[in-house]
């Protein structure tokens, strides 16, 4: 059981581009972390700096306490399963996977033992005898994650290990790398396009953006309280629904006193140019205490609800009046995206899109009435961050 | 018609060109050269054939006679075996010499960014650029200086140092088409740069290794100034040496040295055949993704 | 003749430090093939019998032999005695390759050699080799075309045209009338060049006879009598096929003929114009010493034997040309028309000079033969050119020499 | 110590080797070979500087006097330039037609299956194998039945000929690695068999056409056996023709040949400076996955 | 609009293996149709025959009703996004798309014009000056997106374009693609791993499995109705929940007559093997009528139910009783893994996966109590086929 961590870690590439900057992050012995972020915001690199392929820029790095920037790659008992799997094409899966330990000089039956026992597990004995390129993508890629189990490394870095399976075969992958982890115990970092297998598997998420980590937390913490616009949007799918909104400060505004920036109990954010009231949603007490807390008000707030918060209704019954423009039918659940109507019946700009359970409750074209409880809204300021309000 | 056979993907050895224009290209391409090498030597065979010694003009590519005369005086010449053996040492010594060099000293120019790494490459090619009579004598210095005149060894150095330039170069253009993901595997399976190198990237690049051996190896196969300059004894001459010696000032016996070019050709052709299925490309499928 | 001693008596230091062991051998580079070269390696265990000195012989390809023989002997690797043709003795002399032999070799031994071959080996009024045999080029007839050799020019062209309009006659294709392994090599025009009067050393004073020569083949090339582009190997094949009337070439066609009976060699013929012979190169095949020979007197009486009498009648009874006298005058020596003939032709072949001079010609006269003779463009012009060129790398190779110094 | 440098990724160009060893052996490696090359060119060097034609025995690199006059007498000689011209236009002739065919050659043996591929790939060897010597006549025949002696076209024929084979094998072992998905890419936005070839197929082999170029130019470069029996005008005689009649049979003029030959070599280390920057590899990275 | 046909299309690899066999398939002129199935059933392979990239072993393709099995692929008017991009390496982004627009010697204000428009579109315009290795995976995927239609091809191939892409863009791209396709209209092969995609852009889903066609038809119709077995799990994610259980014909069996095996009204499938009638789940009576068709009696059935249709309350509620083993929290939705217990209280052996909305309403190691509404259950024959009863 080896810790892993981070501290100020960077890399600078040597056309100047700054791909992770000031990492931060530690990682208990045993557990596995899930790395997230979208496509080239150096989750690669930050294994790869790990592994000891790429030179780390500034920081330090530590694997179970010691200092490693400076060892080489071998020496740091670090397992990578590769994004590209990275099979040595010349060799069947059997020497794939007992490379490593042929290097060790491990006897021949321990050999021969170890490999056969992580092939059964991942389900791919029968491709010991085959070459690489007599497998499909799905089956080289197991082949890799073997690889990397069968010398048991004290730390598992793992680059997307299941983005060319299917959904059928990643969920059952899924499980099997679950109980791996549970047995072998090795640290694991794990990289993954994929949030069902982030938060699935991992004890945390670190997500990632541009080089830097925007927060760190179990994965329902950053479903649940996402500390900035970025995290929101980006943790769950479909994707949260975020608005900006003029902030109206409502009655009692400013009457707390000079200098205080303060917003009354009337007070809502208000979408849409023209759509007037009817498309206020007003602010809960945690929202007007954090702006309570400011100098200035701000003219501006954004707002998100989940899709899976928006209650769907007839016409009349919701806050708001939308016009349903595309249905998706997934057979367990549908997605409808809707345009909200401002009170004159005019769609009014903002889209709104909302999961329902089973078939779809309304089709194309169809108005229909939405309403959001008012703990299921998030605030975030509307500047460059966009930090949550709560 | 026949039917069309597409594009074929990477382990497809077998598909076929598509269409008859595609069919017929590659010859239309090849005929001029081929002719141009195949006239010769059928020229040769002809001559070694045939039971004289004078040059024959004819463009019939059968000999008027038959006979093998000229074989059997080529073999039963005094040293034939000893001296034949000379040249398969020592082309088989340059072969291993050579590519283990360039193997090694082209990784490094492909991998490492070293301080004199384009001064290196520019070095290697320096060699190549002077001719062969000029650089003769500086090389009888240094062979001699090092005590190796006479010696397998001696005409082995210069032979690879020869040889290795070349092999250089072409190794390090394929071991940079190699990819670097393949061998960062086998750096975190804790392979060193020696078990890297001998155990992924030699065998990956098998094609590549065939075509340098076999350039090492007719390098030294096929030269004769070098060899006869460098010993001096007639039992360590290599077999060239020997065939060079049936053309005189004036004239030569073109029968007997069309059969020694025959019997020298034939290991090149034993070793093209065993090198041949090595030949074969697209080792490297199947090793990343795509 | 002062150092007329016993071969191998004089107490050379590498005997004295040869202990026990007898002395080193003495070893002969040669570039020898077949025959010859048995003849030449039967000679040396000859040799060793008689004297009881060892002599190891080396057989060297041709083409490689010049290189390695100053490469080796400048690292004082080479051989004690070597055998080879004399055109490079002015540079080997000069760059110190080759030991002198003036001072051993008497009046009386060059006597007994053919004079012109002795001359060949001098340079700069030294001796630098005993000749064992020699080349030179003698005009080879088709029986089937040429009934006899013509004894001047203009009999040998009306036999060339006699031939061509008999072949025309009969419906054939006309043969060439005389051909030259390469018409524009200085060594294949020089008979030309030499009955016209001149010199290839003397462009200067002699222009007008290089012109008159160049000229002279032109016409012949223009007739279509002489073939402008022919190499050696083409050239015999188109004499065994009947397609060429005479060819001038030399001794070493013998191998070309297997097989083929009907052809004659005679002399090259006068030239009808100036009544002059034509007088090709004499090539000498030399033995030689190095410098840097182990065991000089040794290696004296190695070049002495195979110089000899002995090793010459066995030369001439193999068809070579023998550098002796005393064999040709031998009853019957010269019952083979072949030997007949190439030895009339050497009483008036001119030997070729070894001297740097010579080397420099060279090139440039090729050049403007070629372009006088093969591309009929103004002799004039081109000798002009050819002296100019040769005098500029005289000037410069003085220049080079004397920066030599000492060797 | 310096901190390690990792194994660089496929565009990192300025990666650094991990750790002093690995700085250490590459150096190691290319000692011996280097110096197998840089002392006898250094000898060059020296005897061209030196205002005297003898062979320099000594083995300091420096020359006891200094001067120019080799090169002024073999840049004075008549005919230099027009020799010089004659030995670039062969040349890049040669290396022009060497690479097309040679490209196209390799390209058609690497992804067409067709019935004498592996015959034509064994008939290219045969060449290689035959001394020069024996060669060289039934090649002047041919040469001479074509009507091309003395024509610079004869001579291009046949260094390409010379040159084709191996440049076959080296591109194809290339191509082999090249993949597939590109060129099917590029079939399926409508290019035939040219467009691919010249638009995709070789822009992406630039560094093994480098390779080729450069072995096809100096299979000319250098020749001078083959263009002295060919030309018969010295007009039309290449420079290494000239060069050799300083050391040729009749001479041995060691300072205006080592002055030739570095002025040979010029244009030859010129146009290694020019193909250097294509000879990166690397070139297909980032065209498919991984 | 063109459509294309393909009967009985099969290929054999050199190797002899049968990758695809024996397709019928017509796409409608203008119809995007989806390709699914798991890794290495012949998805590639399809459409690369339909490229022109992979001979026709047997069977006929028809492009716009004209035969073009030996045409070569340029003349085919089809344009295809590689898995792999395929981008060409030595060109920048700008020259990959326009590459096919220069070989058709359209005019050069022409091209640049169509490149940025679709650069635009795919929201690329700033790396048009790059080259491949100077992009992320997922800029090179919409590269060579972008490449394809660039072209306006007749037919379009896809082979799995969005893989690489993070959920966000992926969505994002989704909408982008479908709008794209209402606009060109070009007849469209869709091969994807995700289901979500399939069945929100395809108006069709071919199902395949080993080369063989299982099932076509729009997403909902495959999700409601599988053909069989092998459809039924495929689609839907979580995957269905499929039990064998042994047929027990219940009262009034066999009374119909002899010779006709019947089941009555009272028939019953039973899970595991100890469970005794806690496990059961009646037959419904189309299920009845089924087998009562057949001359003889099965000795088991299978029957499935999908994770949301399973029905979780208090131990006593539901028709069965399970504990639960595992608990996966998605933030929106939860899965829950069950194992049914028999009546005695033991594990039965039958694991169950139910999906609820919101958070787990039960912890690991708690009791729930399962229930089916028997119109969700899906009935099929427990042989190889595994066809549905209905
Ligand atoms: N060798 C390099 N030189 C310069 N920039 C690079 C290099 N390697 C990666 N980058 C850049 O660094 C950033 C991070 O790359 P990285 O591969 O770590 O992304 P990623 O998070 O793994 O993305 P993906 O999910 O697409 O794999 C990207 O913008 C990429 O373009
Ligand atoms: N050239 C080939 N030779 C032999 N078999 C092949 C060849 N190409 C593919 N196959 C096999 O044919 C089958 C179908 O391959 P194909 O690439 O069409 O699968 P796919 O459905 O696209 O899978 P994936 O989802 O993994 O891309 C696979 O079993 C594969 O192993
Ligand atoms: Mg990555
Ligand atoms: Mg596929």
């Amino acid at each position: 059981m080896t810790s892993v961590s981070l501290n100020g870690v960077s890399k600078r590439y040597p056309n100047g581009h700054e791909a992770v900057r000031a990492v931060d992050l530690d990682v208990a012995p045993g557990e596995l972390i899930a790395l997230l972020g979208p496509s080239g915001c150096g989750k690669s690199t930050t294994l790869r700096m790990v592994a000891g392929l790429e030179e780390i820029t500034a920081g330090e790095l530590r694997i179970g306490g010691e200092r490693v920037n400076e060892r080489a790659p071998k020496d740091r008992g670090v397992g990578m399963v590769f994004q590209s799997y990275a099979l040595y094409p010349h060799m069947t899966a059997f020497d794939n996977i007992a490379f490593a330990l042929t290097l060790q000089r491990l006897p021949a039956a321990e050999i021969e033992a170890r490999v056969r026992d992580v092939a059964r597990r991942l389900e791919i004995s029968d491709l010991l005898p085959r070459r690489p390129k007599q497998m499909s993508g799905g089956q080289r890629q197991r082949v890799a994650i073997a690889r990397a189990l069968a010398r048991r490394p004290r730390v598992l870095l793992f680059d997307e290990p299941l983005s060319n399976l299917d959904a059928q075969l990643r969920a059952q992958m899924r499980v099997e790398l679950s109980r791996l982890h549970a047995e072998l115990g090795a640290t694991s970092l794990y990289v993954t396009h994929d949030q069902v297998e982030a938060m699935t598997l991992a004890s945390r998420v670190v997500l990632m953006r541009a080089g830097v980590v925007q927060q760190v937390g179990a994965p329902l913490d950053l479903h649940d309280h996402p500390r900035n616009r970025f995290v929101a949007r980006f943790i769950g799918s479909p994707a949260m629904n975020l608005w900006r909104g003029r902030l109206e400060a409502g009655a009692g505004a400013g009457e707390a006193g000079a200098g205080e920036a303060g917003v009354g109990e009337g007070a809502a954010v208000v979408l849409g140019a023209e759509a007037g009231a009817a498309l206020a949603l007003p602010l809960p007490p945690a929202a007007r205490a954090a702006l309570a807390a400011r100098p200035a008000l701000p003219e501006a707030l954004e707002v998100g609800v989940r899709p899976h918060e928006v209650r769907l209704g007839a016409p009349a019954e919701g806050a708001w009046r939308a016009v349903v423009e595309v249905v998706e039918a997934l057979g367990g659940e549908s997605l409808l995206h809707c345009v909200a109507l401002s009170a004159g019946g005019a769609p009014a700009g903002v889209r709104v899109v909302a999961r329902v359970e089973g078939r779809p409750p309304a089709a194309r074209g169809e108005v229909v009435g939405l309403s959001f409880p008012s703990s299921a809204l998030r605030w975030f300021w509307a500047d460059e961050e966009g930090e949550s309000l709560t | 018609m026949s039917p069309p056979a597409p594009h074929s993907p990477a382990h497809d050895e077998e598909g076929a060109p598509r269409g008859a224009w595609a069919r017929a290209w590659p010859h239309l391409l090849l005929l001029p050269f081929t002719a141009l090498t195949l006239v010769p030597a059928l020229w040769v065979v002809k001559m070694a054939l045939r039971p004289a010694q004078s040059f024959d003009l004819s463009l019939s590519p059968l000999p008027e006679a038959w006979s093998l005369s000229n074989f059997e005086a080529v073999v039963g010449a005094p040293l034939f075996w000893r001296q034949a053996f000379n040249s398969v040492w020592v082309s088989a010594l340059t072969t291993l010499v050579g590519v283990l060099f360039s193997a090694t000293a082209a990784y490094a120019l492909s991998r490492y960014r070293f301080p004199a790494r384009r001064a290196a490459l520019g070095a290697l090619l320096v060699t190549q650029m002077f001719p062969g009579t000029l650089m003769m004598i500086p090389l009888y210095y240094l062979v001699d200086a090092l005590g190796l005149l006479n010696e397998v060894a001696g005409l082995v150095l210069v032979y690879s140092a020869t040889a290795v330039p070349f092999c250089v170069w072409n190794l390090k253009g394929y071991f940079d088409t190699l990819p670097r993901e393949i061998e960062e595997s086998a750096l975190m399976d804790g392979a060193g740069p020696v078990a890297l190198f001998w155990r992924v990237v030699l065998p990956l690049s098998r094609p590549a290794l065939a075509v340098t051996a076999l350039f090492s190896f007719m390098t030294a196969w096929n030269e004769y100034i070098l060899a006869a300059t460098f010993m001096s004894d007639e039992r360590a001459y290599t077999f060239p040496v020997r065939l060079q010696q049936y053309v005189g000032e004036f004239s030569a016996e073109w029968g007997y040295f069309a059969a020694g070019a025959l019997l020298v050709s034939a290991p090149v052709m034993a070793l093209f055949f065993a090198l041949q299925r090595q030949l074969v490309g697209g080792l490297t499928a199947g090793g990343v993704k795509g | 003749n002062a150092l007329g001693c016993a071969p191998g008596e004089a107490g050379a230091p590498g005997g004295a430090g040869a202990g026990g062991g007898g002395r080193p051998p003495i070893r002969l580079w040669h570039a020898y093939r077949g025959e010859e070269r048995a003849a030449l390696e039967r000679a040396a265990r000859r040799f060793e019998e008689r004297t009881g000195q060892a002599v190891s012989t080396l057989a060297l390809p041709y083409s490689a032999f010049p290189n390695k023989l100053q490469a080796a002997a400048a690292r004082g690797n080479g051989p004690d005695v070597f055998i080879f043709a004399h055109d490079r003795l002015g540079d080997w002399a000069a760059a110190g390759l080759v030991e002198p032999l003036g001072f051993w070799v008497s009046a009386d031994e060059r006597a007994a050699l053919l004079t012109p071959t002795v001359e060949a080996l001098e340079h700069e009024g030294n001796l630098y080799g005993l000749p064992l045999s020699c080349k030179t080029l003698a005009l080879f007839y088709h029986r089937g075309l040429v009934p006899a050799p013509p004894s001047t020019t203009d009999a040998l062209w009306a036999a060339a045209r006699g031939a061509r309009a008999a072949a025309a006659a009969a419906g054939a294709t006309p043969p060439w009338g005389l051909a030259a392994p390469e018409l524009s090599s200085l060594y294949f025009h020089a008979p030309w060049l030499h009955a016209h009067g001149g010199d290839a050393l003397d462009l200067e004073g002699r222009a007008g006879a290089a012109v008159a020569s160049a000229r002279y083949l032109r016409a012949r090339v223009e007739e279509g009598l002489v073939p402008a582009e022919v190499n050696g190997a083409l050239a015999s094949e188109l004499f065994r096929g009947g397609r060429l009337a005479f060819l001038v070439s030399g001794p070493w066609l013998r191998g070309d003929l297997a097989g083929f009976s009907d052809w004659g060699v005679a002399p090259l013929p006068t030239l009808s114009e100036t009544g002059r012979p034509l007088a090709p190169y004499l090539g000498v095949e030399a033995v030689m010493m190095s410098s840097r020979a182990r065991d000089p007197a040794g290696a004296l009486a190695l070049m002495r034997a195979l110089a000899g009498e002995e090793e010459a009648r066995a030369r001439l009874a193999a068809g070579q040309l023998a550098a002796r006298r005393a064999p040709y005058e031998e009853p019957g020596a010269l019952a083979d028309p072949w030997l007949r003939a190439f030895r009339a032709q050497l009483e008036r072949a001119a030997p070729m000079s070894g001297a740097p001079a010579m080397r420099a010609a060279w090139t440039p006269l090729q050049r403007a033969l070629s372009s006088s003779v093969v591309y009929g463009e103004s002799p004039e012009v081109a000798f002009e050119e050819a002296r100019r060129a040769l005098a500029a790398s005289l000037r410069e190779s003085s220049l080079g020499d004397s920066a030599e110094g000492g060797r």
